[in-house]
């Protein structure tokens, strides 16, 4: 007699189970809204805290090279030459092909001048341009040669009538400025908003 | 048929075997037309449900409304493909295996009545036509496995070859029980003895297991999960299509398609009325009236039963290879028999079931 | 077995099937990565299987030697890709261990909570794909849907989506909020309902329980010499879980939860079927453990003060070896970790349990079907990322 | 039981060549000899008191003076865990060429060991001598050398594929690109000279050539680590 309860017993049961299987779905068809959205027209929130692209805040840093040391995968190359302490750029970059978005460069830097942007759309047709230059501008600005020429002239004996034009302005640190850095990421990275 | 073989007379002026073959092609084109139109709207439609089930989208953008377009952007994309044969497969047969495998189907839809008039040729042996020739397709799917010389596509067409073959069994069966009913294998002859009396589904007990039975064995026939063996995309890749591309490809999703509306189809005329409407009384209707609203009735019953396969195929597992074998011979077989012997001792005593 | 003898007792016969061989990956859809499995067929019956790996690999522990301490924290978020917070836990513990430094409490409490919750996406994912392996696609998705939740919440803490590198040697990246718990509760009692639902539609369902009773079945024996730990140990019967057993973190010592073990209900002890009962369970347990670390979770630091140098010097634990073991998602990970007084480790073993639990799999598929090869495969749960490293 | 008393126990059970237990060590571990260390991992299985059903880890390390196999094992019964180690001394100027310790393997008693012990001679370079199926795990048979010893030098060839260490970016590569090393060579002649093993070596695929036998064109054989 098992086998014969057995028998009808897989019958019902899979008759059963199959339907209250449908009705899960069914319900789902009918009521359960999608979770997915359109993405290149609509996305999720990004939370403040997301590890995205980097920006640089090149006013305040000191080349002290800190996040490179830090860095697990060596994707940040520094170079920069000393004049004092003013600094004469000459690259800054981040090598996204190589960047795990670790955060582990973010900590160590003392001035705080480096953070990560919730940018996260790093796709491009273009591998070179995955090679990141974080640097607003590179060599010396012209307020910089400016303090240095009248530095050498202080170190030469000569009298400096305008010290005030040799303080470095404070442009570059600014929230639209922040804004406009990642625009022009997005723009270098060759992508289109 | 006639009709157009009288239209074409009267406005070319053909006669005999050329107005004939004018008519058949016409036919033939027409149908050609609707299978591609409605594979496409199927495949899209399935798209659709599934992701709906799957509390997703589905195609939102190409075409605009809710992705109208994506099966007319995939049809074109798959007809700009590159034609990959594999460079050890056999050649001639991996190209014919599709032609076979959509001919037999599509051969099928020439004895369906869409409507009052609406049928290509009106088979004594309608049923039985569509058996006999929607069995080809094992053919060209084991030629495909066969051809591709793949191990993947070998495994896919024996399980096809042994899975199709003994499903034939029930799905037959089953349909002998309404035959028996009705007394004609024409399937024209359903829809006036369902106008006349009521809906097959309804006569009895053993009718509506029939229709079960067919509903489960037709899906096993036409490759669909829970038995979609032959293909298992997780044991074995893409099962007998696993080296096609493009074109090629596409011919296997066009016969999967049509051979599931011709189930559903087939469920809907002889279990559930075929065109005509519940309670409504269609056979004096004037034909320019009746036949539209009977293309309607019918394909808004068969897209019910397409959809109903659809949902099974997102809500259930795989079976495995013996367990659809089992399933066939120990419980779909022997309950189809018992179907088709109580419906004959059933009219023989002339029972009634419900109050119709 | 009977029908593999019953397909091979007659190879002297006239007629005999000729064997084939099979190449299940490295590239196919049920191998979960890169997993290539040889098997031998007959018909449809395995005869015998060889498992290839080491397609995934990705020199974890050479890598592990050239970095620092610090610094390895993140590859082991690649290594078992799905818990990535467990992975962090585990190396975090083992250079706290070579340090002697301990985390603070609610550091603690806060590791429990989001590698419970990790441990929730990961079986999410298992159930998932276990679906997807059988043939039921809609699950998937389902899962999905809970597990974007999760990453979600922990996206905000940690700022990933994957690869949180959140838990670190003396702590945490960052503290967590009142609002987030919050949300993690909301999270808790929409799962228990989503949880209900999962099993009407694929644990309960009749085919479901045909494919996977009474297949791949482990006995203990073979599990415990195999090394064989987590979710497939548990199924084959033995009640054996480091939280419970060796509590690792406090909260694991304080919250009340059970410990899911294999009970043959629908089949025989250890088989597919109780596997993934298993995990299914373990999920519920992973909830009751998030609501009493919710409640209980004490004010504090996140992070132990005097460790917060080492992002500016590498950590230089004092020459010698520590082995720390933690209950993953997937079972028991351990890192054995030698120092002799450097910015890097000397040896960096690990011990990834989806390689032990793989190892299983050639004792297992002989005798089965092709698809209960497939059912088997997705029953074990491996993550090919962390069997290669 | 700790560890002390674990040791008590083995140092009872009449097996030659138990060493003391080191409990300055953060797990405190026990130094054996090679030859008894399947008499050792038997006793610790079979021990109703020790009862170790599972071992857990095989690890080699490779140090200045040694190479060293810790056995991690571990028992669900009585939830305690110990720790077997087996030193075996570097020889004078052994390297990952030449050098190849040899211990007994412990697959016939744990059979996890299979797999952790063809890892450790995949990337360690250490034979177990009787081992079931001695085959590389992760990396390919043609390898040459074992990647985790400190002075593993890349090899230059897998098999007969050059292996590129500077090799053209996949999209900088051309319609013509050749990989560098892949200069047409004269017919006949072997693209790596066959090394010449010893012949008790076991395992087979895994033979380091000598330095001075490696391929004219293989400059471009760089180190790693």
């Amino acid at each position: 007699m098992g086998a014969i309860r057995d028998y009808f017993g897989n019958i019902s049961s899979a008759l059963t189970s199959t339907a209250k299987g449908m009705g899960v779905t069914l319900r789902h068809y009918r009521k359960e809204p999608p979770i997915t959205i359109q993405y290149p027209f609509e996305r999720f929130p990004v939370p403040d805290r997301y590890r995205g692209l980097h920006i640089l805040e090149q006013e305040k840093c000191i080349d002290c090279k800190l996040c490179a040391k830090a860095c697990p995968v060596d994707c940040i190359e520094i170079e920069a030459e000393h004049h004092g302490r003013i600094l004469e750029w000459t690259q800054f970059s981040i090598d996204y092909k190589k960047c795990i978005f670790c955060e582990f460069c973010i900590p160590p830097c003392p001035v705080d001048c480096i953070h990560m942007t919730t940018e996260y759309e790093l796709a491009t047709e273009d591998p070179d341009g995955m090679v990141e230059d974080l640097l607003t501008w590179t060599g010396l600005r012209p307020q910089d040669q400016r303090a240095l020429e009248e530095a050498a002239a202080r170190k030469a004996g000569k009298v400096v009538p305008d010290a005030a034009a040799s303080k470095p302005s404070a442009e570059g640190t600014s929230a639209e400025d922040m804004a406009a850095k990642i625009a022009a990421i997005k723009a270098r990275m060759g992508k289109k908003d | 048929m006639e009709a157009l073989i009288g239209l074409f007379g009267e406005l070319f002026g053909l006669e005999g075997t050329l107005a004939l073959s004018a008519a058949y092609a016409v036919c033939i084109g027409s149908i050609l037309g609707f299978v591609t139109v409605y594979s496409m709207f199927a495949i899209w439609m399935e798209r659709k449900v599934a992701a709906h089930i799957q509390v997703r989208m589905g195609p939102m953008v190409t075409g605009g409304w809710h992705g109208w377009a994506q099966s007319v952007a995939d049809a074109v994309k798959l007809l700009f493909k590159e034609d990959i044969i594999p460079t050890r497969a056999n050649a001639f047969m991996f190209w014919i295996a599709p032609a076979v495998v959509f001919c037999g189907v599509f051969a099928g839809l020439i004895v369906v009545p869409f409507a009052v008039g609406v049928q290509v040729v009106d088979l004594h042996l309608g049923v039985f036509f569509i058996i006999a020739i929607a069995s080809i397709e094992v053919i060209g799917v084991i030629i495909a496995g066969w051809a591709s010389n793949s191990k993947y596509s070998l495994f896919g067409a024996v399980r096809e070859a042994a899975q199709v073959v003994s499903y034939e069994i029930p799905t037959a069966t089953a349909l002998l029980v309404p035959i028996l009913v009705v007394g004609s294998f024409r399937l024209n002859d359903f829809n006036t003895w369902q106008a006349e009396h009521h809906w097959l589904i309804f006569h009895s007990p053993w009718l509506a297991m029939a229709a079960l039975i067919f509903f489960i064995s037709s899906l096993a026939g036409c490759k669909r999960a829970p038995f979609d063996l032959p293909e298992a995309e997780s044991e074995l890749v893409s099962g007998f299509h696993t080296e096609y591309s493009g074109m090629r490809f596409s011919f296997f999703f066009l016969e999967e398609y049509t051979s599931m509306f011709v189930a559903a189809l087939l469920t809907a005329t002889l279990w559930f009325g075929g065109f005509n409407l519940p309670f409504v009384d269609s056979s004096a209707w004037h034909p320019a009236l009746a036949m539209p609203i009977g293309i309607v009735v019918l394909l808004a019953k068969t897209f019910f039963f397409i959809f109903v396969q659809m949902w099974l195929r997102w809500t259930l597992p795989r079976l495995r290879v013996d367990q659809v074998m089992s399933m066939g011979y120990k419980y779909l077989v022997p309950w189809a028999f018992v179907a088709l012997i109580a419906t004959a001792v059933w009219d023989y005593y002339g029972w009634g079931w419900l109050p119709l | 077995m009977e029908a593999l003898e019953m397909f091979t007792s007659d190879r002297n016969a006239d007629v005999y099937t000729e064997e084939l061989k099979l190449n299940l990956g490295p590239q196919h859809p049920s191998t979960h990565g890169v997993l290539r499995v040889e098997l031998a067929m007959d018909g449809e019956i395995i005869t015998d299987s060889w498992c290839d790996i080491g397609y995934l690999h990705r020199c974890a522990e050479k890598i592990g030697e050239n970095v620092t301490y610090l610094q390895f924290t993140p590859y082991t978020d690649r290594m078992d890709y799905l818990a990535s917070m467990n992975n962090n836990l585990a190396w975090s513990l083992t250079v706290e261990k070579l340090l002697d430094v301990e985390a603070p409490e609610r550091a603690q409490w806060i590791r429990a909570l989001v590698a419970e919750l990790n441990r929730i996406a990961s079986h999410l994912i298992a159930f998932g794909t276990y679906g997807i392996d059988l043939g039921a696609n809609t699950p998937f998705f389902y899962a999905f849907r809970e597990r974007e939740s999760i990453m979600q919440l922990l996206e905000k803490i940690s700022g990933a989506r994957m690869l949180y590198n959140f838990i670190r040697p003396g702590g945490v990246a960052n503290d967590i909020d009142d609002a987030w718990m919050d949300e993690v509760s909301a999270f808790c009692d929409d799962f228990e309902k989503r949880w209900v639902e999962y099993n009407t539609l694929l644990t309960d369902n009749f085919v479901f329980i045909q494919r996977t009773a009474n297949i791949g079945i482990l006995t203990k024996e073979l599990a415990l010499s195999n090394g064989c730990t987590g979710p497939v140990l548990r199924a084959s019967g033995v009640k054996w879980d480091l939280r419970r057993d060796v509590p690792y973190l406090e909260p694991y010592d304080e919250c009340e939860f059970d410990i899911p073990v294999g009970e043959g209900t629908h089949g025989t002890l250890g088989d597919c079927w109780d596997r993934y009962w298993v995990r299914m369970r373990e999920m519920i347990e992973s909830v009751r453990i998030i609501r009493q670390c919710i409640e209980k979770i004490p004010p504090g630091a996140h992070m132990e003060k005097s460790m917060v140098k080492m992002y500016k010097t590498p950590l230089k634990p004092p020459p010698g070896e520590a082995y720390v073991r933690c209950e993953n998602p997937r079972g028991e990970l351990g890192f054995y970790v030698v120092s002799e007084g450097g910015n890097s480790p000397i040896r960096c073993r690990t011990r990834a349990p989806s390689f032990c639990n793989l190892s299983v799999l050639d004792k297992l598929l002989p005798g089965t079907m092709l698809g209960d090869a497939v059912a088997t495969i997705g029953s074990l749960d491996i993550v090919l990322g962390e069997v290669d490293r | 039981m700790n560890e002390a008393g674990l040791h008590a126990k083995l140092g009872a059970a009449g097996i030659d060549g138990i060493g003391e237990l080191d409990t300055s060590a953060k797990d405190p571990f026990v130094v054996v000899e090679a030859d008894a260390l399947v008499a050792v991992m038997t006793f610790l299985r079979d021990d109703p008191d020790c009862a170790m059903e599972m071992l857990h880890l095989v690890t080699a390390t490779e140090r200045e003076a040694c190479i060293e196999l810790a056995y991690h094992l571990c028992s669900y019964q009585h939830h305690h865990s110990f720790v077997v180690k087996v030193i075996c001394p570097r020889p004078e100027g052994g390297n990952h060429d030449t050098w190849h310790p040899e211990v007994p393997s412990v697959a016939g008693v744990f059979d996890a060991a299979d797999w952790h012990e063809r890892e450790q001679w995949d990337l360690l370079g250490v034979v177990f001598a009787g081992h079931p199926d001695p085959r590389r795990i992760l990396l390919p048979e043609e390898w040459i050398g074992h990647p985790l010893r400190k002075d593993f030098v890349y090899p230059s060839f897998l098999g007969d594929v050059p292996l590129e260490l500077d090799a053209t970016p996949m999209y900088e590569r051309g319609p013509d690109w050749t990989p560098p090393s892949s200069e047409p060579r004269p017919a006949g002649e072997p693209l790596i000279q066959p090394p010449s093993p010893p012949s008790d070596r076991p395992h087979a695929g895994g033979q380091a050539p000598a330095k001075d036998e490696a391929p004219a064109d293989a400059a471009d054989t760089g180190k790693e680590g």
